[in-house]
């Protein structure tokens, strides 16, 4: 199986969620108030202040073929609004 | 203008602990306010604004200036970010230029709050449905700027198109803080009208305590403006004189526009303040919907870094002065 | 009963904070209020309503109708889940009844607030140590819903012999909200018998702030009541009746309970509201040890989803008109 | 050496660090306040507000007999509350 | 000394919290409060303890017993880390030995605090310009800490040779508690010269409501205290005997010191507190930087485990009892 | 492209940073309020009570040439203050 791992602004959240629903993803895990550097971007704990939100880290075991209709789903979000997305390898402990 | 007066204005506890925030961090040392504490704070503001903010309006009526007070806030607040949008395009792009534009024709009741702490130092009266006039400037401006985006977009790239006309109506009226000011000024203006024996009981929440939680408010809003200097520095030339220029001319104007509307001195001030003044709470966050390219940091040192502490330590007394010599004291 | 005593019900500031808060999920607003402050502010009311029931319970003392009214309390809540269950066998599997049973057997102190801020607009009269029966009547219930669990379930699956007697006292009386309520019941208590002058210290935190830091909770509460709204559609129509009819139920019997104690129409009212009003704190979570497949989700949609807005809006004013049919003005 | 991956009740937090021990796993790593959908359950953020807490993501570095052990000690737990373990490859940096 | 001093210092709502808190943790409740929650009400009390502090301070001028007190203050912090470094290096190593010294030779406000109300319950006056003493022993044993390191280590391992002195001043003075107590004290100052009315405004949050929100931080110091007494079990008697004896000693020289000073029995007993009670807050972070090797776990239980409660019940009415038999009533 | 996961104090993070941006990372995201256990010390909630801030959880998604350039100026970091540093493979989801 695999794991996705994917980190965005947290204002795009129900967005995205929405789109890796559409994906039919098994589950997935967040994580909020999550700071970082990007290429072009600072996300620092004040963007909470603002009312921006800082990151979120979302986490995704699934099989290739869901990470498949992620990227048709989800990619072009995460384009237009900026973040990273990173698949790696991982089995069920069972 | 003396400097007696801005001594006065900032030797207060709300300004010495912004100061004492922003210091903190020049000298490097580890205070912070951790998230989501300043969340709880500007909260709490916006419920005891817009509550007290309704109790006033309920208080004073409709008649009299109140509405036509109403209306020149709303076309205020769409007119400053058109001429805003105008200057800033000399340097920047359209992203940014929109998104500036927007805090700038929005308004920061945290500088509204220290002109009301102003006045009251200065024994000059004012009147509480400006808290109204308040609530009705955080939105309009926020559609200016979305408009913009949309309107120039057009040609352009895919941004724009995925903007829409609902889209940005929501986001300017029903953002989280806009939407907790005027929903706590709706409840404010019934409770009023309805439960006399439940404002008593409200007082010791939002108006008793409101001073003290400013204060903390600020010594947060300390911290983060400093940090955001060093982007400042990167923003260059441009955008600091216009964070500086440009208050001082939105404040003009609102002062022009208060002589026409026959408003007192206080209420005067009060306008000028709302003109001038910049948002960093609702406006980056209703921007990004369409403006993800927007870098939300230069947004942010300009209103908090540069514009809040200037309107704060010396815009008001020099708006102050300005309204001392168009209005004439009743 | 009449439509106005309904309506000034809900036009006080808490009932309106509610409803502002759960418009924001409808209207897709993106106000929240960030966790931890959820925390702060129910860790708040606990102590405070504990604090000053323990105060109000040293000036009242165990005389009279007091320690009998404790009794009833306690043989209440532990007998109306078991009436609950009943009800709940007829749709719903083992754990789910139980942990919906336990909840309407134990009580919501916000319920409970809001009963006596209606009694003090309508100047009727009411007792302290009242806020004693409330602390006494959150335990009970979860001990009965973990209880039927075990027994029901013993030549079942494997969940009901992981429960221990001992972890089932633990949960029920150790769990952090009825701890703290107690906790705070009996420092009160000791300070009002050994330190008036701490009293009047304590007093500007525990009782003048408490009326907005409601107000402030309950905004938080609309949030998360009307999020639960679409899965309450989900629970099916069974339990939409059951969170309407249960409350109206159980206040009945305990205003004829009320009678029998020789209550008087305020305290009445106070117990009816302790009988009708369900868990949404302590319960969820004391359940989930030997429940958790008991889709907490519907335990939340229910209790405060819909018996908690009902309760505040309409079942109050209607408990109190059955009160003042059945139970004579002193 | 592995990397594992658990995520479930922040309730259960004690009892699954418990059985992690008895595991003798060398260290872990816990994040809480984490929220997420599984299989029949979402968690959302108003767990919090009525004392369930949301989950909690632990993470633990260790060679792969511990990852034995904690078969044998920590997933009966886990499959009793519900909640997921993954397992990845994962190498120290030095 | 009477048991009946220490029954009524008992019995007020902060110290029964904090057993509050203590017992939830031994009898394994549920109850937490959630970070940053904790920091909420650290960061509230030292901007409250500085600004009321900054208050009285301008009230009593510089004249009299103040300087004297000041300069008093200073050298006993310098010197009682000193001493506690002599006896903890009988048994253990460097590290840990320079970061407990720090920790008593610094100071507790939240003991502070407690003693005032001691006083006052009594009816024993004291000056408000004790809270500045409490503002300047909080940084010097921390930079004898980091120097006594820095010394030792010299022919050592790699670490000493890291810490450079403007690091160690710079921790000592601008850690966030220092920074916000002594930040605040001037903010309080300033205010109280200028601007009387602000004074007034600001009473509701910074003393009103102290007492409550102290009893609240209580609760979750409890907590802390009480989790950590398991890793104080694993320290040793050594520790335990030292975080017992030490206090003792460092109280009576405190008294020894307020009479030279000419202090009155109130001043004497809130100086021998703070000789006698150790810092939880700023030093283990500050300490940090030098030794990460110290087991913070061991200098927090110690400190706040058992130091601590045992200065907050027991070590106060001691203190008193010594300051009446040296100290001549006024 | 590989992923690193670097857990270590929190007070300890501005320094850390700052070695990763000298190790020109294209990125970083960070977790705080991160609790946890490593071979001698417990890391626990009430850390940040007394100031000391809990742990911090970073994750940095780079090339291996990256990783050898933080192995020279973070690792010594990482062995004075105590913390753990994991290498693992990750593939851009594109
Ligand atoms: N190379 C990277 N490694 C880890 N996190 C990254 C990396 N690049 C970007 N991020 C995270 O993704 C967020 C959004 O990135 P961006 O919008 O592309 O600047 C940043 O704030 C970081 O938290
Ligand atoms: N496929 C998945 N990927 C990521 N996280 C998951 C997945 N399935 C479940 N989870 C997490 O595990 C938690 C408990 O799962 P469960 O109790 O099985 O519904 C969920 O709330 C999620 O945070
Ligand atoms: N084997 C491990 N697996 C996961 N996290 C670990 C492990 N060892 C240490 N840690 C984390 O690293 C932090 C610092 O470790 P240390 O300073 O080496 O005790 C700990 O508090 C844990 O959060
Ligand atoms: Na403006
Ligand atoms: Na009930
Ligand atoms: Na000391």
């Amino acid at each position: 199986m695999k794991r996705l791992d994917l980190i965005f602004g947290e204002r795009e959240l129900d967005q995205m969620i929405e789109t890796l629903e559409k994906a039919q993803v098994p589950g997935y895990t967040v994580m909020k108030h999550v700071t970082g550097r990007g290429p072009e971007r600072i996300v620092s704990e004040d963007m909470e202040f603002t009312g921006l939100g800082a990151n979120a880290h979302v986490i995704i075991f699934c099989d290739q073929d869901v990470i498949e209709r992620i990227k048709r789903t989800t990619l072009p979000l995460l384009n237009f609004y900026g973040g990273v997305a990173f698949v790696s390898d991982a089995t069920p402990l069972s | 203008m003396n400097t007696s007066l801005i001594l006065q204005n900032v030797l207060t506890p709300p300004v010495l602990f912004f100061f004492l925030g922003a210091i903190a961090v020049l000298v490097r040392s580890d205070l912070e306010v951790p998230s989501p504490l300043p969340k709880l704070f500007s909260l709490y503001l916006l419920l005891s604004i817009g509550f007290t903010g309704g109790l006033e309006l309920e208080k004073s009526g409709f008649g009299g200036q109140v509405l036509p007070t109403f209306a020149a806030a709303i076309i205020t607040s769409l007119l400053i970010p058109l001429i805003c949008f105008l200057v800033l395009r000399l340097k920047l792009d359209l992203f940014n230029s929109a998104a500036i534009a927007a805090a700038y024709g929005s308004i920061s009741a945290v500088t509204f709050i220290t002109a009301e702490s102003f006045l009251e130092n200065q024994g000059i009266s004012f009147d509480g449905f400006m808290v109204a006039a308040l609530a009705l400037m955080e939105s309009p401006a926020i559609i200016v700027g979305l408009l913009l985006v949309k309107l120039s977009g057009l040609k352009r790239k895919s941004n724009a198109k995925m903007i829409r006309f609902r889209g940005i109506l929501h986001e300017a009226m029903l953002n989280g803080s806009a939407y907790l000011l005027l929903g706590s000024l709706f409840i404010g203006f019934i409770t009023a009208a309805n439960n006399p024996s439940a404002v008593l009981k409200m007082q010791p929440f939002t108006e008793k305590l409101f001073y003290g939680a400013e204060c903390f408010f600020l010594l947060d809003m300390g911290i983060v403006a400093a940090q955001r200097l060093p982007s400042l520095k990167k923003a260059g030339s441009f955008l600091i004189c216009f964070a500086v220029g440009m208050p001082l001319f939105n404040g003009s104007l609102g002062i022009l526009i208060a002589k026409q509307l026959g408003l007192g001195p206080g209420n005067a001030l009060l306008f000028a303040v709302l003109c001038a003044s910049a948002s960093y709470l609702a406006v980056p966050a209703a921007m990004r919907m369409s403006v993800p390219e927007a870098r939300a940091s230069y947004l942010i040192s300009t209103t908090l870094g540069l514009t809040f502490p200037f309107n704060v330590v010396i815009g008001i007394p020099i708006y102050m002065n300005m309204v001392n010599k168009i209005i004439p004291m009743s």
